[in-house]
């Protein structure tokens, strides 16, 4: 029972990743082929979007720390954007909050890519 | 399997049977949510048991019942005036371990955060290996929450 | 009371018994909420399917069981590829009558449009008195949804 | 296990009903108070609003019509807003559409009922 694909965009020297209603195990092939398809693009800035996302677990948010372990690894800058609080706080609780940056929503991501490129 | 009321008098029970099938987390996940909402609970208290109680199904799905499809999960929830028990059981397929690994696995794609998620998001938690085979996780979740200090130091248990 | 899965090979079955206490018809409604969602069923229909099936769930507290704290309501969710069965049996305590009244019973605030949403709001609807004592209200709802026609002109049945 | 008091304001000759998170046979008794209070300062304009609502059974929705027709006869207009489609297609199975009218918002309401004082 999976809910949706992870999609991509790139716009410039960034790249945003298009989360599903649903992020859990299932969603790890479309988040990995998205993620290599901006890795080979080369972005400097990688932009998480939860907007559409009402469910996600432990499996689903080991996943999202493996992607901003990679991409913090190969030295993009990681935002995200579109967070339910409940998400916010299991994202601090796993040590996530350090690792990236939160926007309020797409618009933000787009000036501070703007000032990292 | 009864369905006789609990004992007590001024409880209410729900028993639920799930399919060994991912996905099926979410049906205990939503009745938690309706007996929580209905008891008064705060958004975000219920945002919390929501996922521990769908962590604690999960593993029971994958891990006690290894997803085998004759297998099913048990989930009683019982309200009081003051609190919300829920405990999940599964057959036991898989035993649970003794002491549970660092919480994410790297390389393994940071798996293992379900029992750390579920021993932080509630008020109190036990598991158990049962006599007759099966493994249980009990949680409890209190109208009015305990202070910090004796949340995080209290409530996690490994199998006895 | 057995939990072995559903002998179509397709099929997915969840098993909730309920107190006789109103308020725990959500429970019910959530739980085919999650399943219907996983399903891929359109918000709308959710929407009417959530409706039907807390309607079904009063009826069976609070007539069918007349809100007894020692009778429970059994209510058995069937996932097939192409459809979801729900299903909602009482104990019967008072018996369903033969033919359903006349929506709306002025004086009495208007009470009594619960079998009407559920006859409309589903694809298919069978009320049945059980043999062994109890009612059961059996609903469908189906992916590809029949045309209009046939949802309106088919689907009430009278318990038999 | 109710959820919530129906509760009632007048502004002029509008009388407003804002009614709770759940609309069930358990709303009757403060519903009822409220609008009794309404009909007292005799309003000629009553709006239904179904902003927080999120749950409303086939008891709560008998408990309207029972409303709608006392305003009725009492020669009351009467509006409602708030409220989420599945429960517009409700109140139309169960002919209530034909005895109130939707307004998009309370804004609306107060402009309609003005021109109805
Ligand atoms: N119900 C269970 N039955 C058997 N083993 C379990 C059960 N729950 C947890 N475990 C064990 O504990 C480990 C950690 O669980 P968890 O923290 O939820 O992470 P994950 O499920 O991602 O591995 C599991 O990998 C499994 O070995
Ligand atoms: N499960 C049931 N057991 C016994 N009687 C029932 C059951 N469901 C419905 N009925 C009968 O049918 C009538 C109409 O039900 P319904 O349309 O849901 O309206 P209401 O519950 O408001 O009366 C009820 O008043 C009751 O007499």
């Amino acid at each position: 029972m999976a809910k949706g694909d992870v999609l991509f965009r790139q716009e410039g020297t960034l790249g945003l990743l298009d989360f599903p209603r649903d992020v859990t195990a299932q969603t790890r092939e479309t988040a990995y082929s998205a993620y290599n398809e901006l890795a080979r693009a080369k972005v400097r800035t990688l932009a998480l979007n939860f907007d559409s996302t009402d469910y996600m677990n432990s499996a689903g948010i080991g996943l999202v720390i493996s992607l901003v372990e990679d991409a913090t690894q190969a030295g993009r800058k990681v935002f995200a954007f579109g967070l339910a609080s409940h998400y916010r706080k299991l994202f601090n609780m796993v040590g996530l909050m350090e690792r990236l940056s939160l926007a309020a929503d797409e618009q933000e991501v787009k000036t501070k890519a703007a000032e990292n490129s | 399997m009864t369905t006789a009321p609990d004992a007590g008098q001024n409880t209410e029970r729900v028993e639920i049977f799930l399919p060994s099938t991912l996905g099926y987390e979410k049906v205990a996940r939503n009745a938690a949510q309706a007996i929580a909402e209905e008891m008064g609970f705060s958004p975000d208290r219920i945002d919390d048991l929501k996922t521990a109680v769908a962590e604690a199904c999960m593993n029971a799905i994958e891990h006690g019942n290894q997803e085998n499809r004759t297998a099913s999960v048990t989930v009683l929830l019982t309200a009081a005036s003051e609190q919300l028990e829920i405990s999940v059981a599964d057959e036991g397929l898989m035993p649970m371990p003794d002491t549970f690994p660092t919480p994410g696995r790297p390389g393994e794609d940071n798996r293992g955060w379900g029992m750390f998620f579920i021993t932080h998001l509630v008020d109190q938690v036990e598991f158990t290996r049962l006599p007759k085979g099966g493994n249980r996780v009990r949680m409890i979740i209190y109208l009015t929450p305990p202070t910090d200090a004796e949340t995080t130091s209290t409530n996690a248990q490994q199998p006895q």
